[in-house]
C-alpha cells in the first residue's frame, strides 16, 4: 500500500472514510471518493489488464476511461470502466481477458508473435483449405472478447429515466461550462448543465496553478476558482445540475441523450437521462493527445492528467522517478506541482520549438528540472512495467537513457467534440491549433473553453458567458413568451463581452503531430485493439487510403474506448505518411453513445403497456389462459386443452359466452358522414337501413381486404360502427387519410374501450336473453342481422346485434365497459339452466372456421384482394363518384385468372387436418392453408386455403405438402363453403 | 509471409472514355455484379463508378447476417443460392469471407406467429433449405440467454431454426469482390461521381461524370438506398420505393455468449456475436424517408429496451456504438430487378431494403447475366417493375399495409 | 339477484376508507392513510365526459361555459373543464362529481367510458411526469389550466394541467379506458420515490377547490 | 437525428409521435380512364427526393390531424415551406 498526501486542499477523496472490496478474492482498502482504478493503484496494482491482440501488460493511463485496458469484472458486471467508478463497500473486483492473472498472463507469449498479424491477415489466412476454418473460428472466438458474461446473469440495482425539458443544456461542468450556465440562468432561462465527474470544476478542479480575476486582484489558485463557480451554479433556482452525468448523444434540433450514476442517497442505480432543449452549449474540453513511441502503453506510461489528478485529486504520487515528455504547458505545470509534491523529475522533454509559457520555464529552472527542448520519449524499457525510457532528439540523432518508474507523456491534446460531430457540426482541420475544430455549428449550439483551443482562464471563462448569453438570445428569439423586449440589449451584452474576449489570449498554438525515429514495431495508435503504426502503414499501402477504411480494416479505434486513444492520431498520422496527396487530416466519424453504456441503463424503467378489457379480472378467475394480441390481453381458452373440444362444443349444443370487446367501435356523424363511409367502404352503404346490421369491409388501395366489421346507422348521417381488434387504432386515421383533400364536414369518436362487448353464442341464447330483458326478442322481432338498442334493468342501456360469425344463434351486446361485469353476471346468471360457458378466442376461430367466415391476416395476407376471399358481393361497383378505395385496382385486376382464390377443402381419407401454414404444391407451391383443424362438429378435417384459380374447383385434389413431412405429402378436396350448416339456418333461425 | 503490401484493388488508373459496361455503385451488389461479369461472361472492360469509396453504404452498415428462409417460392431459391455461394467465393476469391454458418434463430411471440413461420419452414423444406420449427425450451436450449417465461411484452412461443444460416464478414465481402473483380481487369473508380446519364432513341449511349463523360451501351445502377434517387434524377423511372433509415449497433467486446443469430419481428430486434465478441444488434426503421445516417436516441433505448425483456443478461452488457445505414423499402418486401426494357441498355437492381447483404452474390450473379444476355434469367424474371401495375406484389410480408401503401 | 355496479378500470391497493355510491359507481372518498402534504394519485374514471364537435364550435356553449378560443386552452368554470383539442373539437370533463344531462345536440358524444381518468397533485408531480413522458409540462409559453394531446409511459393521453405552483402544482389526464391497470401501476412506480399516494375523490375536490 | 413535428394544432413535438403518411402527390385521380401506370405511380411510385419535399403526416399519439410538412430528407429535419408554396 502506498502513502497518501492526504492533507491536499484539492483532495476529492476522504481518506479517514475507508472503503472495503475485494479484488481477486482479497480484501483490499480505499478512501470514499476513490474510484476503483485509483484505490487499486494505492494498493501498488499496476497491471490492470492484458491488451485484447497480443496480451500485453496494461495500466493506468489516462483516469478518464479512455481505453478499455482498465476495464475489470465488478460485480459480475463485465467491462467496467474502473477509472470512473466510483469503489464502494463490497464491491467484488476482478480482472479480464487473462490466463492466469493480470501480472502473469500465460497468453503473454503473443506479443512476440505480431509479425504473424499483420493488418487484416485474418482475410489472408485459416480459409485454405477449407476444412480448417470452423476450427480457426472457435478458437478465435475463445481468444476475443474481454470479460464473461452467463447467460442467466441477473442485472442488479434500479434503473429509471427522466425526460426533463431544459432552456438550456450545458455539457460540461467546467470553468466554461458552469460560466455558460449562469450566463443563460442569470437571464431567466432553464438550465441545465451535465458533467461526467462526480463535482463540477473540470480542469481547474486539481489545479493550483495563479488565478487572477478580470482585475488581476484577488489572487486565488484555480481549484478555489471552480468551487467558487460550483457553489454559483449549484444554488442558482434557474439551474439544474447533473454530475457523474455523462452526455452519451446529441442530435439534431437540441436533443441531448445521456446517462446518471447514482450517489450514495440517489434512489437509482444509473439512470437515462434525455432532454429536449432550445439550445445547447458545448464545454467539454479537452483530453491528451497520446505521444507514439516504442512500448508506449506500457504500465507506467501516463498521460499529465492522470498523474497531476492522481497525485491532486486523490493523493497519491504515481512514481517516483519521472520522465516528461510532453508537447504543452500543462506538462510543464504538471512537472512543478508534482516536483512540490515530492515526486523526483529526472527530465521534461518538450517537442515544441517555442511558445513555453516563460513563468513555468523560470520555475522549471528554480527547481533544477533539467529541460530537454525537442526531445522526445523514443522507447519505454522494462517488461511488465516501466524501468527506463530512451530518449531521443526528434531527428534520432542523439538519445539517452534514464533509468526511471514513471514516463508521463502527452503530444498535446484533443478536444472533445463528440457532442458537436454527432449534432452534425463539420469539422474541419487547423493548423494553429492542431485541433479538428467546427466548421459549422449545429443549430442553437455553442462551444465553449478549452474545446476551442483556449488555454488561458479568464479567456475560457469569458467563452462559456459568451455561449450562455449566445443560447439564452437563441431561446428568446424562438419562444415569444420569454418577451422580445430584451433581445436587442441581450444582443449589445454579447458584442461587449466579446469585444472584452477579444483582448484576452485567443487559441493557443498546438503542438505539431511528432513521433519518435522508430520503426513502430510496438508503437501503439490504439490501446484496445492492438493496433501499431506498423499496422496503419501495411493498411495504407493496400490502398485503404481514408482513415474512416483504415478504421474498418485495422479495427483501430472500434474498441471499447469509443477512439478516445486514435481518434486524433490516426488521422494526423495518416495525413502524415499520405502528405504527398496534400490533402489535409480528415477526422474519423464518431458515433453514439460517446461512452459505453449499460443496456439496462437505456432500458431505464420501461413498463409494459397492455389493455385489459372489462372482464379480464372475470375472465382470469374463470381459468381463462391469457395472450397478448396486439396491445390487448385476451383469453385464448379456458382450459388446458387447446382444441377448445368442450368450448366449441357447449357452443353448438348449449349456448356460450365470449369476451369481443377489443372490437373497434366508433361513432360517425355530421353532415358528410355517409360520404366518408361511401370513400371507405367497399358496399353502399346508403342502403344501411334503421334497425339493420350492415356487414361491409375496407380495402387499401390495391384492393386488398385491410378490415371487416358492421355498420348501425343511428340517424340521418350518425352511423356506430366497428373494425377488427388490429384495425382500431388506425381507423380514424384512415378515415381522414383518405378524405383529407374533400374538405368534408364529419366527425369521429372513438368509442372502442368505452364498450365492452359480448358475444352470447348458441341454440340456447335466446332463452338465455328472454331472461333478462322485457324487450321481445323473438325472430320476427329481432331477425338475424337486426339492431336493438334496449335497457336491461331499466339502467343498464345495450346495443344488441343479431350477428353469427360463429354460425349459430348469436347475440352481440354492447354495453357501457363500466357495467359489463354486471351484465356478464346476469347472464351467467340466466344460462346456468343451460350450462353457459365462456369460450375463448381460438374456439370462435374454429367455429367461424366451420361456417367458413373469414379473419382478416389469417384467411387473408398482404396480397389478398376481396375478390380472391370470395367478398366480391360486398363490393358496389356503381358508386364510382365516391372514389371508394380500392375500387380501381378490383376493377383492374377482376379478370386476372393468375390470382390466388380463397376455397374451403377436407382431408381425404378422414385424415387429419393439414397444419395451418401448410403449402398447396405440384411441382411448385400453388398456395397454402390459412385454417385447418380436425372439427368435433363434422366429424371430419376441414379446413380453408388460398390456391392458385385452377385449383379452386369444387373436386380438386389438393396436394399438400407440411414442414417435416419427410417428402410425404397428405391430400385434400376442394369442397363447398360453408362446411357447417350451409344453408345458415341455425343462425337465422 | 505475406509478401509485399500492395494495393488490392489496383492501382489508382485514368477514367477512359468508353467501356463495354459501366455500373454505378461500388457496393456489394455492383462489384458482385463486375465481378460475374468479368469471370462468367468474359466482358472484363467494366468500370465501377463510385462517389466514396468501394463499401461506404449497406455494404459496411449491415450486421452481416445471412439466411434463406424468405417466405415465398421466388426469393428462396435466389437466397439459397446467395447463401450457397459463400464458401465457394471464399475460395474463389482466395480471401476469407468468414461464414460462420451458426444458424439463425427467428423468434416467434404469437400462436399466429407459428403458424406464419410454419408456412416460410414448409417453404424452405419445398425448396430443399434447411429450417424447423422449434418450441421455446428447445430455442432456450440453442440460446440459453432467452428469456422463455410469460411476463414479458411479448413472451416466446417458439422459434423459426435455421441452420445453414449466419454471419459473414462484410467488409471482407467487399474487399474480396473487389480484388476479385480487379484481377480480371475490372477498373473500381472511387470518389467518381455519377452526374447524368444520355439516351439516343431509347439506348443508353453514355453517362456524365465529374471526371468526364463515358461511352457505353450497358449501364447498370446498382447503388444500394441512393439508387431510386439516381435512377428518377437521370432516367426518370420512378419506382416504388421508400428509403429508410436503418440502424445497427455493438456491444464490448465479451468472450462467447450467443452462437446463433437471434431474431424477433415483435421486438423488432436481431443479435448476433461477431468473432470479435462484440454482439451486434439491429433495431426497426424510422417509418419515413431518409437519406441520413444519423442514429437516433430512440432506437438505441429501444434496443435496451427489447434486449432487457428477451436476453436480460445483456443488461449488464454496455452498448459501444450505433450506426445507421439505408434501406430502399419496396411494398412486398422484395426487391427490383429489372432492365433493358424501359430503356434498352439500362439495368437496374436496388429495392433490397435490408436484405441487401445476404443476396449480394446470387443478385450480382444473375444481374451479371442479364446484362451479357439482355434477357432476364428465369429466376430473376418475377423480379420486374411492373408487377406493381399488375396487382401482383411479391408476398414476401404478409402483413396488412397500413395508411398508405408505401409504409 | 345480479347487483347492479359500475367498475372502474383503476384499483389500488389501499383499501376504501369512505365511500359513496353513485350512480351505480361506488365512488372512493377517502382511502386509509391519506394524510396531509402528499403527492396523491385519484381516480376519476367515473366523472362524466363528453365529447363535442362541431365545424362551428364557437356557437356552442357547453352548459352555458364558453369553449376557449385557442388551440389546446383548456377553461375551467364552475367545476367544468373544457379543453380545445383542435378546430372542430373539445372535450369536457365534469370535475364537479355530479352528471349533468345529456345535451339533446347530435354533436356531443358522453364519453365518459372511452377513458381511464385520474388526477396527480402535489409538488413533486411534474418530477413523475417527467420519468413517463417528454412533455415540457413547465413550458413558460402556456397558461394553466391548457391541454396536452401526447404520449405519457407511450400511451397518447389527454393531459390537463391545472396549476404549476408549488404544493398545489396537479395534472388531470385520460387514456384509453384498456390501460387503465397498467398506467396506474406506471404512474405509482415513477412516484414511489416521492411517496405518491392513492387518495379518494374528497382529496381532489379540496385540491380543486384551492386553485 | 432527432426528428422534431410543428403539428398545427399541438405545435412542436418529438417526431415519434408521429406517423408518415407518404410524399404529397395531390387528390385521389379520378377513376374513369384511369390506366394501371398511373394508378401505380398515384399508389406506389415515390420521387425519393433528396432535399426537401412536401409529405403528409398524422399526428397519432396526439391530436390526430393530418397535414403536411417540408422536411428535408437528407437532414431529416423540418423546414420552412418554401415560398413557392406559401
Amino acid at each position: 500500500m502506498m502513502t497518501r498526501i492526504n492533507q491536499l486542499p484539492t483532495l476529492r477523496v476522504d481518506p479517514t472514510k475507508k472503503v472495503v472490496f475485494d479484488y481477486k478474492g482479497k480484501d483490499y482498502v480505499g478512501a470514499h471518493g476513490d474510484t476503483v482504478a485509483t484505490a487499486l493503484y494505492y494498493n501498488d496494482v499496476r497491471i490492470f489488464g492484458r491488451s485484447l491482440k497480443y496480451h500485453r501488460p496494461r495500466g493506468l493511463y489516462s483516469l478518464d476511461g479512455e481505453c478499455s485496458n482498465t476495464c475489470m469484472e465488478i460485480d459480475g458486471i463485465p467491462n467496467v470502466r474502473t477509472e470512473n467508478t466510483l469503489v464502494k463497500q463490497g464491491m467484488k473486483v476482478k480482472e479480464q481477458n487473462v490466463k492466469g492473472s493480470a501480472e502473469n498472463d500465460m497468453m503473454g507469449f503473443i506479443d512476440k508473435l505480431d509479425f504473424m498479424m499483420p493488418a487484416g491477415f485474418y482475410y489472408k489466412t485459416m480459409h485454405k483449405p477449407a476444412s480448417i476454418w470452423p476450427v480457426a473460428m472457435k478458437q478465435i472466438r475463445k481468444a476475443a472478447g474481454l470479460g464473461v458474461l452467463s447467460p442467466d446473469f441477473e442485472m442488479p440495482g434500479k434503473f429509471d429515466q427522466i425526460f426533463p425539458s431544459a432552456d438550456v443544456v450545458v455539457i460540461g461542468g467546467g470553468p466554461a461550462g458552469m460560466s455558460a450556465a449562469l450566463a443563460s440562468a442569470d437571464k431567466g432561462l432553464r438550465v441545465i448543465i451535465m458533467e461526467s465527474r462526480p463535482w463540477l470544476g473540470g480542469f481547474f478542479d486539481y489545479r493550483t496553478f495563479d488565478y487572477r480575476d478580470e482585475n488581476y486582484k484577488n489572487n486565488k489558485q484555480l481549484y478555489s476558482r471552480a468551487r467558487e463557480l460550483a457553489s454559483k451554479v449549484e444554488s442558482h433556482a434557474n439551474i439544474r445540475v447533473f454530475t457523474h452525468t455523462s452526455v452519451v448523444g446529441t442530435y439534431t434540433n437540441n436533443l441531448v441523450t445521456g446517462f446518471q450514476i447514482g450517489k450514495d442517497n440517489d434512489k437509482f442505480t444509473e439512470r437515462y437521462i434525455e432532454i429536449r432543449a432550445n439550445a445547447v452549449v458545448v464545454a467539454t474540453g479537452c483530453i491528451e493527445r497520446p505521444l507514439i513511441f516504442e512500448n508506449n502503453e506500457r504500465p507506467g506510461v501516463m498521460q499529465v492528467g492522470c498523474v497531476h489528478r492522481l497525485a491532486r485529486t486523490y493523493g497519491i504520487l504515481a512514481g517516483e522517478r519521472a520522465v516528461f515528455s510532453v508537447g504543452h504547458d500543462l506538462g510543464l505545470e504538471a512537472a512543478i506541482d508534482l516536483f512540490d509534491l515530492g515526486m523526483k523529475i529526472l527530465c521534461v522533454a518538450d517537442v515544441r520549438e517555442d511558445g513555453q509559457n516563460p513563468h513555468l520555464m523560470i520555475e522549471l529552472a528554480k527547481r533544477n528540472i533539467p529541460y530537454l527542448k525537442g526531445w522526445v520519449a523514443a522507447e519505454a524499457k522494462g517488461g511488465k512495467r516501466v524501468k527506463g525510457v530512451v530518449m531521443t532528439t526528434l531527428d534520432g540523432t542523439i538519445s539517452r537513457d534514464f533509468d526511471c518508474d514513471l514516463i508521463v507523456a502527452s503530444a498535446g491534446f484533443t478536444p472533445l467534440n463528440g457532442p458537436l460531430t454527432l449534432a452534425h457540426a463539420k469539422l474541419r482541420y487547423d493548423s494553429h491549433t492542431n485541433f479538428f475544430v467546427a466548421d459549422k455549428m449545429p443549430e442553437k449550439t455553442h462551444a465553449a473553453g478549452r474545446m476551442l483551443g483556449l488555454e488561458d482562464s479568464l479567456s475560457i471563462e469569458a467563452s462559456g458567458v459568451i455561449a450562455g448569453l449566445k443560447a439564452a438570445l437563441d431561446c428568446k428569439l424562438m419562444k415569444e413568451s420569454y418577451g422580445n423586449s430584451d433581445v436587442d440589449a441581450l444582443k449589445s451584452e454579447i458584442d461587449a463581452t466579446v469585444a472584452k474576449q477579444k483582448e484576452l489570449p485567443g487559441p493557443a498554438r498546438g503542438s505539431k503531430f511528432v513521433t519518435a525515429p522508430v520503426k513502430g514495431r510496438k508503437s501503439f495508435i490504439c490501446f484496445d485493439e492492438d493496433t501499431t503504426i506498423k499496422n496503419i502503414r501495411q493498411a495504407i499501402e493496400m490502398g485503404f487510403d481514408v482513415p474512416e477504411l483504415i478504421k474498418r480494416f485495422t479495427s483501430a479505434g472500434t474498441g471499447p474506448g469509443q477512439g478516445g486513444i486514435p481518434g486524433h492520431n490516426l488521422p494526423l498520422y495518416v495525413a502524415k505518411y499520405l502528405a504527398a496527396s496534400g490533402a489535409p487530416p480528415k477526422p474519423t466519424t464518431v458515433r453514439a453513445p460517446l461512452v459505453p453504456t449499460l443496456i439496462a441503463t437505456y432500458a431505464g424503467s420501461k413498463h409494459i403497456m397492455m389493455k385489459r378489457t372489462p372482464m379480464d379480472d372475470m375472465q382470469r378467475a374463470d381459468g381463462g389462459v391469457f395472450r397478448k394480441i396486439g396491445v390487448w390481453e385476451r383469453a385464448r381458452y379456458f382450459s388446458d386443452d387447446f382444441s377448445c373440444k368442450k368450448e366449441i362444443e357447449n357452443v353448438r349444443n348449449n349456448v356460450g359466452m365470449l369476451d369481443g370487446s377489443t372490437l373497434g367501435k366508433f361513432r360517425i356523424h355530421g353532415p358528410d358522414a355517409l360520404k366518408v363511409l361511401q370513400r371507405v367502404y367497399v358496399s353502399d352503404m346508403s342502403k344501411v337501413k334503421l334497425g339493420r346490421v350492415k356487414y361491409s369491409a375496407m380495402c387499401n388501395d390495391d384492393g386488398c381486404v385491410i378490415d371487416d366489421g358492421v355498420v348501425i346507422k343511428l340517424a340521418e348521417n350518425d352511423y356506430y360502427f366497428t373494425t377488427s381488434t388490429a384495425r382500431a387504432g388506425a381507423t380514424i386515421e384512415w378515415l381522414r387519410y383518405h378524405t383529407r383533400f374533400d374538405g368534408w364536414d364529419f366527425y369521429v369518436v372513438n368509442l372502442t374501450d368505452s364498450m365492452g362487448v359480448i358475444n352470447l353464442s348458441g341454440p340456447n341464447a335466446r332463452k338465455v336473453l328472454q331472461k333478462i330483458t322485457s324487450e321481445d326478442v323473438s325472430n320476427s322481432a329481432f331477425a338475424f342481422s337486426g339492431y336493438k338498442e334496449f335497457m336491461v334493468k331499466d339502467t343498464i342501456p345495450v346495443k344488441a346485434m343479431r350477428l353469427g360469425f360463429v354460425g349459430e344463434l348469436s347475440y352481440e351486446f354492447h354495453v357501457p365497459s363500466s357495467y359489463m361485469v354486471s351484465l356478464w353476471n346476469m347472464l351467467k346468471d340466466a344460462g346456468k339452466e343451460f350450462n353457459i360457458q365462456n369460450f375463448g378466442v381460438e374456439a370462435q376461430n374454429v367455429l367461424r372456421m366451420e361456417k367458413c367466415h373469414i379473419i382478416l391476416g389469417q384467411e387473408s395476407e398482404q396480397r389478398t384482394n376481396l375478390l380472391d376471399l370470395g367478398l366480391g358481393f360486398l363490393w358496389d361497383r356503381t358508386k364510382k363518384d365516391a372514389k371508394t378505395v380500392g375500387a380501381v385496382a378490383l376493377r383492374q385486376a377482376e379478370n386476372d385468372p393468375t390470382r390466388f382464390r380463397l376455397v374451403g377443402f377436407e382431408m381425404e381419407n378422414n385424415g387429419r387436418a393439414a397444419r395451418d401454414g401448410a403449402l398447396i404444391v405440384d411441382d411448385k407451391v400453388r398456395g397454402y392453408v390459412c385454417t385447418a383443424r380436425d372439427s368435433f362438429t363434422l366429424n371430419k378435417a376441414v379446413g380453408m386455403a388460398l390456391v392458385e384459380s385452377h385449383l379452386a374447383k369444387v373436386g380438386t385434389r389438393l396436394e399438400i405438402f407440411e414442414d417435416e413431412c419427410g417428402g410425404e405429402r397428405i391430400y385434400g378436396t376442394v369442397v363447398p363453403m360453408p362446411f357447417y350448416d350451409p344453408d345458415g339456418t341455425r343462425m337465422k333461425s | 509471409m505475406f509478401g509485399k503490401y500492395k494495393p488490392m484493388w489496383g492501382e489508382k488508373t485514368q477514367l477512359k472514355s468508353s467501356y463495354d459496361a459501366v455500373i454505378i455503385g461500388g457496393g456489394l451488389h455492383g462489384l458482385a455484379t463486375a465481378y460475374y461479369l468479368a469471370k462468367d461472361h468474359g466482358i472484363t472492360d467494366v468500370a465501377i463508378i463510385e462517389k466514396n469509396y468501394i463499401g461506404f453504404g449497406g455494404a459496411g452498415r449491415n450486421t452481416a447476417i445471412v439466411r434463406a428462409n424468405q417466405r415465398t417460392q421466388y426469393n428462396v431459391p435466389l437466397y439459397k443460392e446467395a447463401l450457397d455461394l459463400w464458401p465457394i467465393l471464399t475460395k474463389e476469391l482466395d480471401y476469407n469471407l468468414m461464414f460462420n454458418n451458426c444458424g439463425n434463430l427467428n423468434l416467434m411471440h404469437s400462436e399466429a406467429a407459428m403458424k406464419a413461420a410454419r408456412m416460410t419452414i414448409a417453404t424452405a423444406q419445398f425448396h430443399g433449405v434447411e429450417s424447423h420449427l422449434i418450441d421455446a425450451k428447445e430455442a432456450k436450449e440453442l440460446v440459453p440467454a432467452l428469456n422463455i417465461s410469460e411476463d414479458i411484452t411479448y413472451p416466446i412461443h417458439g422459434a423459426m431454426f435455421h441452420p445453414p444460416g449466419g454471419i459473414v464478414r462484410h467488409d471482407a465481402v467487399v474487399w474480396g469482390l473487389a480484388r476479385g473483380a480487379s484481377k480480371f481487369g475490372v477498373e473500381i473508380h472511387q470518389q467518381t461521381e455519377a452526374t447524368a446519364v444520355n439516351t439516343r432513341n431509347g439506348k443508353i449511349v453514355s453517362i456524365e461524370t465529374n471526371r468526364g463523360t463515358i461511352n457505353t451501351n450497358k449501364l447498370l445502377i446498382s447503388a444500394g438506398g441512393y439508387s431510386a434517387a439516381l435512377i428518377y434524377g437521370m432516367v426518370g423511372i420512378k419506382l416504388p420505393i421508400s428509403v429508410l433509415t436503418i440502424q445497427a449497433m455493438v456491444t464490448q467486446p465479451l468472450k462467447p455468449l450467443l452462437d446463433h443469430v437471434v431474431s424477433s419481428g415483435a421486438y423488432h430486434c436481431y443479435a448476433n456475436q461477431t468473432l470479435k465478441g462484440e454482439i451486434a444488434t439491429g433495431a426497426h426503421m424510422d417509418q419515413w424517408p431518409n437519406y441520413t445516417t444519423q442514429t437516433t436516441a430512440h432506437y438505441i433505448k429501444h434496443q435496451g429496451e427489447a434486449l432487457s425483456e428477451f436476453m436480460p443478461c445483456l443488461r449488464g452488457l454496455r452498448f459501444m456504438r450505433i450506426w445507421a445505414g439505408l434501406a430502399d423499402m419496396t411494398p412486398d418486401m422484395a426487391p427490383i430487378l429489372d432492365g433493358n426494357d424501359h430503356i434498352e441498355g439500362f439495368y437496374f437492381n436496388c429495392g433490397w431494403g435490408y436484405f441487401g447483404f445476404k443476396s449480394c452474390s446470387a443478385s450480382g450473379k444473375y444481374m451479371a447475366e442479364f446484362m451479357a444476355k439482355g434477357q432476364a434469367p428465369d429466376m430473376i424474371k418475377p423480379f420486374n417493375l411492373r408487377r406493381y401495375e399488375q396487382h401482383k406484389l411479391m408476398g414476401e410480408t404478409a402483413e396488412l399495409v397500413t395508411y398508405t401503401p408505401n409504409n | 339477484m345480479v347487483e347492479i355496479k359500475r367498475y372502474s378500470p383503476v384499483a389500488f391497493k389501499v383499501s376504501p376508507k369512505r365511500v359513496e355510491v353513485r350512480d351505480n359507481w361506488t365512488v372512493v372518498l377517502e382511502y386509509d392513510g391519506e394524510g396531509q402534504g402528499a403527492n396523491y394519485l385519484v381516480d376519476l374514471s367515473h366523472i362524466t365526459r363528453f365529447d363535442v364537435q362541431s365545424s362551428n364550435l364557437d356557437a356552442i356553449k357547453p352548459f352555458g361555459v364558453t369553449i376557449p378560443q385557442g388551440l389546446c386552452e383548456s377553461n375551467l368554470q364552475d367545476g367544468l373543464l373544457i379543453n380545445r383539442m383542435n378546430g372542430i373539437q373539445a372535450s369536457i370533463f365534469c370535475l364537479s362529481g355530479k352528471k349533468p344531462e345529456m345535451p339533446s345536440e347530435s354533436s356531443y358524444t358522453e364519453t365518459t367510458e372511452v377513458g381511464m381518468c385520474m388526477a396527480i397533485f402535489g409538488k413533486n408531480v411534474f418530477s413523475i411526469t417527467e420519468k413517463l413522458t417528454s412533455l415540457d409540462f413547465m413550458d413558460p409559453a402556456k397558461k394553466t389550466p391548457f391541454l396536452y394531446q401526447g404520449p405519457m409511459s407511450h400511451i397518447p393521453c389527454q393531459i390537463i394541467t391545472l396549476s404549476r405552483d408549488g404544493e398545489k402544482c396537479g395534472i388531470i389526464f385520460t387514456a384509453s379506458r384498456g390501460y387503465g391497470k397498467d398506467m396506474t401501476h406506471a404512474i405509482m412506480d415513477a412516484g414511489a420515490e416521492f411517496g405518491v399516494k392513492p387518495a379518494g375523490e374528497d382529496k381532489f375536490k379540496s385540491w380543486l377547490g384551492s386553485l | 437525428m432527432s426528428l422534431t413535428i410543428t403539428c398545427p394544432i399541438c405545435g412542436k413535438r418529438n417526431g415519434y409521435e408521429f406517423r408518415f403518411g407518404g410524399e404529397d402527390k395531390g387528390p385521389r385521380p379520378d377513376e374513369d380512364s384511369l390506366t394501371p401506370q398511373r394508378w401505380c405511380e398515384y399508389v406506389h411510385l415515390n420521387e425519393c427526393v433528396a432535399g426537401v419535399q412536401k409529405e403528409w403526416w398524422v399526428h397519432k399519439d396526439g391530436c390526430g390531424s393530418w397535414f403536411t410538412i417540408h422536411r428535408d430528407t437528407v437532414m431529416n429535419v423540418e423546414v420552412a415551406k418554401p415560398e413557392a408554396d406559401r
